[in-house]
């Protein structure tokens, strides 16, 4: 059966459009199907995202707009699926696209319609707080910039096809049901957060001062209703005292939600900061059991959010709220942690709401085959977390479980990795590279400019001389020719373009129209398609940034389209043709790193074809997880990792090398030279390995603890030993009483970070124990029990079997202290005060911390920064999570932070798939718009050297002069303005034409 | 409010009008970072959000692309004022150029004062991709500082 | 704009008003208010020293506003418009104020709040002349020809009257050939004439050197208004374009073919027209005839009696009669219709001749089986069994329904609710449609026999002939006006316009064709951003008048 | 010679404005006038092609000017001259109707038809109209009653209604989609669309008096809910419209109240 180089994602959300980029970018044709009328799901909503506090639509949008006009990518908005056959490689699937009553080809997103339609509708992107039209498009910046009509609004009355100059109106459009063939399926249809009206007890749609967390997120938003202030719905005042209430349908088992939905914990702690950030009046009070900060960098920001930002935490389960009627407030009665009861009066409640499975998810499952788990997730197995019970379909993303927006963007990467291993022998079938005419050689000419002035209906044209700017523009320097379209943009003005360009023989083409980030690649391709250099093209911005926002002004709105035109003539008459730099790329990996990550990367690669080095500084593989038996869930660890293990060793595109460390790496993405040397630095015959990606696995260590007289008696274990204890029955039954205490060697002044599995691991331990031998007495004494998503479960189940926990503040730990022979732990715990515990056994629960030595060597080798916590820093902690700023280099499992070994798993696939955007490539093409130096000017000071975030700056030794890696640089131009000599200029942008666009003062 | 007669139009010189006194409107040259305060100024047109026509754009891609000196040539040819706007600290599209930016402007503010040059003719802001209102309310500040500033004859009596 | 000078001539009308109004102070009122440069009383304004006076005042003081206070302009706003234009002054610079049939005649018994009437109805209309603006009536050429479409009785009937007087007709037939529904006919009622006789007019047509006859064609594109037409003709796959100055719809109907109804099958139950067809074949040998009339009219899908079927069912009865006076001739009938002299002595006549005439219930119907009829009687109150060798039903005229729809839409003219074209007025414009220069005639219109279609042929030929007899046609000039600035193109005003007079231009513009306008004012009215005014009732016009309602001062800024 | 002051105090004499149709209604006052009925002075008659082109601005305008009441006539529905421009001014006078129950000023406009050939009729629908008014007493918007403050700027509000494009297209399309068929050839039903049309006409009456409000002079939600007696958060709602549409705008915050101005 002949396999299908082509994918269906479904759900356009981050995680879906993560993994359509991911494999458009491996030469596979990419199908994403979206329920609504635009991309960008839930992210799309969120004001900022934690733990950095980025804008969420500025890292956002780029991405989206790039899947909007990748050409192997297609869009297929308002659309569900109806069938499915066929198997893993070959699936035929039946795809319903309702009717947007819009031709998507002709509108051009001006939205006219929607300003004239006089029916006023709810607007669900803004969670309803907001006034829309009837025609409408799902928020400004949504990607396809298309509007649609609400048909159960819309009263009919035909306006928005009478003022619509696109003639995009398309009242009888029906439903359209269309057949594709594609090989692989990836499930990212995200998440529908927990209505909290049906819990009657927070009165949440009663009273107007309860809002939901996504509402809250509106409420912060700057273009959401209330334009970024913080304010109560019932008078629009600001709320002094803000209350907000975690796990509302989440560790619920009664009226929600058993599980936990990881996500909240953190982004109530960004929504209390923010707010406080807009409205300093605000005081966030947030009341929670445990505060599940596990991630990288997340208990920073809670003890930032604490610390600088004054954000009260209160532990304890708000039961009810009542409104006082007087002032729309809300009386919260709780008790507190030792047992008095209060009554506290609030302006305004935030209900943390938890993620539920998406409604059409059991739909899904009987469509597509797959089985789902208990809470109507898509069941996933542990050791391989991105692919469903049904071949050749994956999933990602919330649909799996509930995860925050890094770990859903390894995990779209990880389903891709798997998708590229289905089909890599179908590679680039589908994918047809555009042939271009050979591009004219502008050398030496005159500029001869061409310049389009668009209406774009009356968006522009309405307020805008346009004919009077055509007129200004035919007599300026080297304009050879100029007229108006009504709209440039569109098909049939792309083809009067290109004959414009061959008919006046132009050299340079400006548009004047909309906004350059979202058409400057449409214009650029159309030029190309004439024969001209991409780059020999500019835009003037006369519609966002002239005639909408200067309506009222008609006279100055033209004046000023006339100097911005004059601005990029002035602009045009410098530019020149740019190449982008081609560099052939070495379809060999390097992976540092011989554990589970190490090894699951390895394999990805390998089975791909791709040839593979792993380089283990150990005698054997298998890394930190060699001393783990089980999964809390109960699967075999060892079993799974000697099976790795021995596939690894059968692979023959895959060459290990036991007992080996880096010696030095040269070279830049698809050039890297390597040269290994032994770990006794015995001399190593193997020669310098050649390679185009690297993959850095390097693992992490376990805390060796000092305290608690480890070390010095018997008595005082840590987890792992302990767990050897239970799984190969060494333990002494004598041992009756066993304390285990939490966080040691995490969350201090030296490790301010938790170290994610400890909980998981000390409550594995414990159920194993009672499981054993359920008379001993087991009690955890810990700072917060942080099991997150469905790792809730367990906990209960401890709780259940007779495990007792006992939380201490951070500023009053567990004391031990020998009396003669046994040993006592004084515990002084906020909710029964202070109370002594003789024991037989102390089981500490240590965290996981880098390999300091060994990070400090590698990381100025690779040229890649570390962490404070001195983990690898990757390039961006939200969208791209197992990328390193430097290109062609990658990081999974825990050299990038703490995690479990599903998690480890994921994100080395996530590697897999990554890298796989680079090496189904024979040659990159890297940014046309690069910085280049000008040696006679260099003085070698090597200042832009420590400007360059992408280290594409290298010193030449003998010249004393810098060279730049045209390869590696992204054209920022950060290292141009810092360099004391002017020896540096950016191509696209140098100096001399932005002094010309300066001079056009008139 | 649309009132029932034609709003009149503020009577702005054409580009060739002599500058003379009372007709005077102020001149604003505008360095955006092309990912977030770019987008941020498309956004305020796409909500129709209405602001002074006195600002002319030029897009660099990223703040740390802006040299000292253009900002210098800029005030010598003539501008009026300028802006100079980027991304919040840890938006930027390239990881760190935002805040190199932030240093070098800082330096240029004392240095600007130190040379007698009105410290409200530059002005330096962070508008993301979501802040389509503040950038309006920006422009409408700077624009009516300028004005009230008078024309920039800094450089002509050199 | 040259200074207002506005003059008010203020009329006694004997004592019609001067009885109840204190003219004299009007007149001196008058006087005070702004831009009145003349004022004069007149015993009677409309004659012809009234009228002298007019045109010495305007000479002398050289007005160039009118306002004249005395009766309703119905009757007399021509007549002084017509002085204004004699001495030179745009028609449109004219007021009138009605002080008699509005103020002086109605307030007889109030002489003072009379006069404090006619003061404000007078500072109103100076409020609104000051406002006027000058107006052109504009002439349009005319194409002296006609389009006819249909090629039946009717059309025929208009397109040899346009043609003998001269004018150049174009006949669109979709059959083969000319003739309709005539051709099926055997023999016309009253006077049993032999319908190939009616048909000779066809030969006349053919003839006519003046007439453009198009057979098996269609009309594929209507553009353009009265005087201007443009046709675009379908004839097989060639298209003809040619300009026509008017158009006639005569495009008929057809009978309804019963399907399903008393079990017609065509042979032994066929329909009247089925029936004509054998006898101009001779085939007609039946001796037990049933006739059925109102079959498939009357009734719920078609509540309209269709006028014909009871003149033709007894024709045919006579003519079965005179061919075998022995054959046994039944009309089963709900009523029987025989309006005026000649059809209810036509009706007396076809009972003498032994035709029998027995009334049905619409609320039990007969029954047709294999041999018999069987109808409830009502006099004898059972059912009766009448054995039949033919079954003849009367069945109703229809309308080519998914044709008149395509050309409604093409000549924007409305249809009713059957799928017959909708005249302007059922009693004043028979024949006319609303939209200048098209009109209607024939069975198209309502269901109708060969006398009153033949009637209406002429009708709507004079109607056309007003038109292309003079080479122009004279426009009204206060109408409609779109500002291009403020109009967004919603096409509101376009939808309700009842003249069809707001179109689209090339640069797919909303536009006002000023020849068809009426300027009733309507699409001002709707439009959402006042982008439309009327001429002569402009906006600030009517707010002139409305502020002038009260004394100066005595309303709030 | 005119009426001496105090005299006029005494009893009331309405001003009543008339907008005839020339078709039919103002033939029919004609009538009356040939066949002498006798009826109250108190019209003054404007006279217009068809009672289509009475734009409800003319009629709030009137008001606001002063009149004491409206009188629109126009022909029997089925007999305009123009086909249906009658039936277009009952559209806009039902609106118009609804809009000044706000006011509790609909009792001053009647709309009515009258036949060329009903002379006596439209003497009577004159006489029993004005003797309505007299028995109302003068407008309360007229110089005689000085009109408050507040009912001024509620007329300022109702006339900005009337003048806004949404309601007109409504308006404008209401008979089409209710009557005939909309562009899905479905028919709205009737109730369906007066329920939208009256919670626009509130929605946008009570934007435009926040709208005034703040033309005076910069005010908090609370302040503007005391003035308007209109519960707070129907208010912060609608303020928050005219911000999205950028007509307001913050101007500072006292103590946990915004304060919202006027954007020129």
């Amino acid at each position: 059966m002949e396999k299908i180089g082509a994918v269906l994602v479904i759900g356009g959300g981050i995680a879906g459009i993560q993994s359509a980029l991911d494999l458009a970018e491996s030469g596979y044709k990419v199908y994403v199907t979206e329920k609504t009328t635009g991309i960008g799901g839930v992210m799309a909503q969120l004001d900022k995202t934690f733990p950095t506090n980025d804008c969420s639509m500025c890292i956002l949008s780029p991405k989206l707009v790039e899947a909007g006009r990748h050409p192997n990518i297609e869009l297929l908005i308002n659309a569900n699926i109806l069938k499915l056959d066929g198997e893993a490689g070959n699936f035929k699937l039946n795809i319903l696209r309702k009717a947007l009553f819009i031709n998507s080809e002709k509108c051009t997103g001006c939205g006219i319609c929607g300003q004239e339609c006089p029916v006023e509708s709810i607007d669900i992107y803004n969670e309803h707080m907001v006034i829309n039209s009837a025609a409408f498009v799902k928020y400004p910046q949504s990607v396809p910039l298309v509007f649609s009509i609400n048909k159960d609004m819309c009263i009919g009355c035909g306006i928005c096809q009478a003022v619509c100059k696109a003639h995009a109106v398309e009242y009888f459009q029906q439903d359209e049901e269309i057949n594709i063939n594609v090989g692989a399926i990836i499930l990212a249809p995200g998440f529908d957060e927990f209505d909290p009206a049906p819990l009657q007890v927070y009165g949440y749609g009663k009273y107007p001062n309860v809002v939901s967390s996504i509402e809250f997120e509106r409420i912060l938003s700057a273009s959401g209703p209330y334009s970024g202030m913080v304010l109560r719905p019932s008078d629009g005042d600001i709320p002094e005292k803000v209350a907000f209430l975690q796990c509302i349908g989440s560790r619920d088992v009664h009226h929600a939600k058993p599980y936990c939905s990881s996500v909240c914990c953190m982004y109530t702690a960004k929504e209390a900061v923010i707010a406080k950030e807009h409205q300093h009046q605000v005081n966030p009070t947030i009341f929670s059991m445990d505060i599940r900060a596990y991630g990288k960098d997340f208990d920073k920001y809670i003890i930032r959010a604490q610390d600088e930002y004054g954000i009260r935490y209160i532990r304890s389960r708000i039961s009810s709220i009542e409104e006082n009627p007087r002032n729309n407030n809300l009386i919260l009665n709780y008790e507190s942690e030792d047992g008095s009861l209060i009554s506290e009066e609030y302006n305004m409640v935030v209900l943390s709401v938890g993620l539920n499975p998406p409604d059409d998810a059991i739909k899904l499952s009987k469509i597509f085959g797959f089985e789902l788990n208990e809470y109507n997730f898509c069941k996933t197995d542990h050791f391989t977390p991105s692919k469903t019970s049904k071949s050749g379909i994956f999933v990602c993303g919330a649909f799996a479980a509930p995860k925050d927006i890094p770990e859903s963007v390894i995990q779209a990467s990880a389903s891709a990795a798997h998708a590229n291993i289905l089909l890599h022998s179908a590679r680039n079938s589908l994918v047809t590279k555009k042939v271009y005419p050979p591009e004219i050689n502008v050398e030496g000419q005159a500029p001869r400019i061409g310049i389009f002035v668009c209406h774009c209906g009356t968006n522009i044209g309405g307020y805008v001389d346009v004919p009077s700017v055509v007129e200004y523009a035919k007599n300026l320097e080297n304009v050879e020719y100029a007229e108006d379209n009504l709209y440039t943009c569109s098909a049939d003005t792309q083809i009067k373009i290109v004959e414009t360009i061959k008919e006046h023989n132009l050299n340079r083409v400006i548009v004047a129209s909309c906004t350059p980030r979202t058409h400057e690649p449409l214009f650029q391709e159309t030029i190309r398609e004439a024969g001209l250099n991409p780059y020999l093209f500019e835009m003037a911005n006369i519609r966002d940034q002239c005639s909408w926002v200067h309506m009222h002004v008609p006279i100055a709105a033209t004046d000023k389209s006339k100097d911005l035109v004059r601005m990029a003539v002035s602009k045009a008459n410098k530019i020149e043709p740019l190449q982008r730099t081609i560099l052939d790329m070495n379809h060999n990996v390097l992976v540092i790193g011989g554990g589970i990550s190490g090894l699951s990367a390895a394999l990805g690669f390998a089975e791909q074809g791709f040839m593979t080095y792993l380089v283990e500084k150990t005698t054997e593989l298998g890394g930190h997880a060699k001393n783990i038996h089980a999964s809390i869930e109960g699967n075999n660890v060892q079993e799974f990792l000697s099976n790795i293990i021995e596939k690894a060793n059968k692979n023959e595109n895959l060459k290990i090398f036991l007992e080996s460390e880096i010696d030095t790496i040269e070279g830049f993405v698809g050039n890297f030279e390597t040269k290994l040397k032994s770990s006794e630095n015995k001399e190593n015959d193997e020669g310098t390995l050649e390679h185009g990606i690297i993959v850095v696995a390097t693992g992490g260590e376990q805390y060796q603890p000092t305290e608690y007289l480890y070390s010095k008696d018997p008595r005082v274990v840590t987890q792992i030993d302990f767990e050897k204890m239970l799984f190969e029955s060494k333990f002494d039954e004598k041992v009756n009483k066993i304390v285990m205490i939490q966080c040691i060697g995490s969350r201090n002044e030296k490790n301010p970070y938790c170290s994610r599995v400890c909980c998981a691991e000390a409550i594995k331990n414990s159920i194993k124990l009672k499981d054993l031998y359920p008379e001993k007495e087991v009690i955890v004494l810990f700072r917060d029990i942080r099991t997150y998503g469905l790792k809730e479960k367990y906990y209960r189940e401890a709780r259940s079997k007779g495990v007792m926990f006992l939380r201490f503040e951070e500023d009053l730990p567990p004391e031990l202290e020998k009396e003669g022979e046994n040993l006592v732990i004084h515990v002084d715990s906020p909710n029964i005060g202070k109370v002594d515990l003789e024991l037989d056994l102390l089981v500490l629960s240590v965290g996981i911390h880098p390999p300091y030595e060994s990070n400090e060597k590698m990381a100025p080798m690779l040229k890649v920064p570390l962490n404070d916590d001195k983990f690898f820093l990757e390039a961006h902690v939200k969208l791209r999570p197992v990328d390193f700023a430097t290109a062609g280099i990658f990081v999974c499992g825990l050299a990038h932070s703490p995690r479990s070994i599903d998690e480890s798993i994921m994100q080395a696939n996530a590697v897999v798939s990554r890298a796989s955007t680079y090496l189904s490539k024979d040659e990159i093409e890297a940014e046309g718009i690069i910085a280049t130096v000008d040696i006679s000017k260099c003085s070698g000071c090597g200042l832009c050297i420590e400007t360059c975030a992408y280290n594409a700056i290298t010193m030449d030794e003998e010249k004393m002069v810098v060279e730049i890696n045209s390869g590696l640089c992204k054209g920022c131009g950060a290292c141009v303005s810092s360099c004391r000599g002017l020896a540096i200029d950016l191509l696209g942008y140098t100096d001399e034409e932005i002094y010309l666009v300066i001079n056009e003062f008139k | 409010m649309e009132d029932t007669e034609k709003t009149e139009e503020i009577q702005v010189i054409a580009p060739t009008d002599k500058v003379t006194d009372e007709n005077w409107e102020p001149k604003i040259i505008a360095f955006l970072c092309n990912w977030c305060s770019y987008a941020g100024a498309d956004l305020a047109g796409v909500s129709r959000i209405q602001y002074p026509p006195n600002v002319r754009v030029v897009r660099v891609p990223c703040s740390g692309r802006i040299n000292p000196l253009f900002i210098l040539k800029s005030l010598q040819v003539g501008w009026d004022s300028v802006l100079v706007s980027g991304c919040h600290p840890g938006d930027c599209h390239y990881i760190s150029g935002n805040y190199y930016a932030r240093r070098k402007f800082s330096v240029l503010d004392d240095l600007f004062e130190f040379m007698g040059i009105d410290k409200g003719r530059v002005n330096f802001s962070w508008v993301s991709a979501a802040e389509g209102a503040a950038f309006a309310n920006i422009i409408e500040k700077v624009t009516e500082k300028t004005r009230k500033l008078g024309p920039n004859r800094l450089f002509k009596e050199l | 704009m040259d200074e207002i000078r506005i003059g008010v001539f203020v009329c006694h009308c004997g004592t019609n008003i001067a009885g109840f109004v204190d003219v004299a102070s009007i007149e001196e009122y008058v006087k005070t208010l702004p831009h009145v440069v003349f004022t004069q009383r007149n015993l009677y304004t409309c004659s012809e020293t009234g009228l002298l006076a007019i045109k010495n005042g305007i000479k002398e003081n050289n007005l160039n506003r009118v306002i004249v206070a005395a009766c309703t302009p119905r009757t007399h706003e021509p007549l002084f418009r017509g002085i204004c234009s004699e001495m030179g002054l745009n028609p449109y610079f004219f007021e009138f104020v009605n002080i008699r049939e509005q103020c002086s005649w109605v307030h007889q018994k109030e002489k003072e709040k009379a006069t404090s009437k006619a003061r404000d109805l007078v500072r109103m209309g100076v409020a609104r002349a000051a406002l006027l603006e000058p107006l052109e009536k504009f002439q349009i050429d005319v194409e002296p020809s006609t389009l006819i479409i249909g090629g039946g009785i009717s059309g025929m009937s208009a397109a040899s009257v346009l043609a003998n007087q001269g004018f150049h007709v174009i006949i669109v037939e979709k059959d083969t050939e000319l003739g309709g529904q005539l051709r099926n006919l055997h023999r016309l009622y009253p006077g049993d004439m032999d319908s190939q006789k009616m048909l000779s007019i066809r030969e006349e047509i053919l003839k006519n050197p003046k007439i453009e006859v198009h057979i098996s064609s269609k009309i594929k594109n209507i553009d353009g208004y009265i005087g201007n037409f443009d046709i675009t003709v379908l004839k097989g796959e060639k298209e003809i374009k040619f300009g026509v100055g008017t158009i006639i719809v005569a495009t008929g109907t057809d009978v309804l073919k019963p399907k399903g109804l008393y079990n017609y099958d065509g042979k032994k139950v066929i329909t009247q027209k089925e029936l004509e067809l054998l006898f101009k074949e001779n085939q007609f040998n039946s001796k037990n005839i049933v006739m059925i009339q109102c079959v498939g009219s009357r009734n719920e899908e078609r509540p309209y009696c269709s006028s014909i079927c009871c003149m033709t069912a007894m024709k045919n009865a006579r003519v079965i009669k005179e061919k075998n006076p022995d054959a046994e001739v039944f009309i089963l009938n709900r009523d029987i219709y025989t309006s005026g002299t000649y059809q209810e002595e036509f009706y007396r006549e076809a009972r003498k001749m032994g035709v029998i005439f027995t009334r049905y219930n619409e609320s039990k119907l007969p029954q047709v089986t294999e041999d018999s009829v069987i109808y409830y009687n009502e006099s004898l109150k059972e059912d009766v069994e009448i054995k039949y060798d033919l079954v003849v039903l009367s069945t109703p005229l229809v309308t080519y329904h998914e044709e008149s729809k395509k050309l409604s839409k093409m000549l924007k003219v409305p249809l009713d609710e059957f799928g017959f074209f909708l005249e302007a007025h059922v009693k004043l414009r028979p024949v006319d449609f609303s939209n200048d220069g098209i009109f209607v005639c024939g069975t198209c219109k309502w269901p109708a026999n060969v006398p009153e279609s033949i009637s209406q042929g002429y009708a709507a030929a004079s109607r056309v002939t007003r038109i292309i007899s003079k080479d122009t046609f004279t426009v009204e000039g206060a109408t409609a006006w779109i500002d291009q600035e403020k109009c967004i193109a919603c096409e509101i005003c376009l939808k309700k316009c009842p003249y069809k007079a707001i179109t689209r231009d090339e640069e797919d513009r909303v536009i006002v064709r000023t020849v068809l306008c009426k300027c009733c004012g309507v699409c001002s009215t709707t439009c959402p951003e006042h982008a439309i005014d009327i001429r002569h009732y402009k906006d600030n016009q009517v707010e002139s008048q409305i502020t002038a309602l009260l004394e100066e001062g005595e309303w709030i800024e | 010679m005119t009426e001496s002051k105090s005299e006029s105090e005494k009893e009331f004499e309405p001003k009543i404005l008339g907008f005839l149709c020339n078709w039919c209604s103002y033939a029919g006052a004609d009538l009356a006038g040939v066949s002498r009925n006798q009826y109250p002075p108190n019209v003054r008659v404007i006279r217009l092609m068809c009672s289509g082109r009475v734009d409800p601005n003319f009629v709030i305008d009137a008001l606001i000017k002063g009149a004491d009441g409206i009188l629109i006539l126009g022909c029997h529905l089925g007999d305009c001259h123009y086909g249906e421009g009658n039936y277009e001014a009952q559209a806009n006078y039902k609106m118009v109707d609804k809009l000044l129950k706000f006011v509790k000023l609909d009792n001053r406009v009647t709309l009515d038809w009258v036949s060329a050939a009903e002379g006596t009729y439209f003497a009577k629908i004159v006489t029993d109209f004005t003797n309505k008014i007299r028995s109302l007493g003068p407008s309360p918007l007229s110089k005689k009653s000085n009109p408050s403050i507040e009912i001024q700027l509620k007329m300022k509000a109702v006339k900005q209604v009337v003048y806004n494009p949404r309601i007109r297209k409504l308006v404008g399309r209401e008979r089409n989609i209710t009557l005939n068929e909309n562009v899905y050839e479905e028919i709205i039903d009737k109730d369906e669309f007066d329920l939208l049309l009256n919670e626009t006409l509130e929605a946008e009456y009570v934007r435009n008096q926040i709208y005034f409000h703040l033309e005076e002079s910069p005010k908090s939600v609370k302040e503007i809910s005391n003035k308007m007696g209109i519960d707070k958060k129907i208010i912060f709602e609608q303020l928050l419209v005219l911000r999205q549409r950028s007509l307001i705008d913050l101007s500072e915050i006292k103590g946990y109240s915004p304060v919202y101005k006027v954007k020129k």
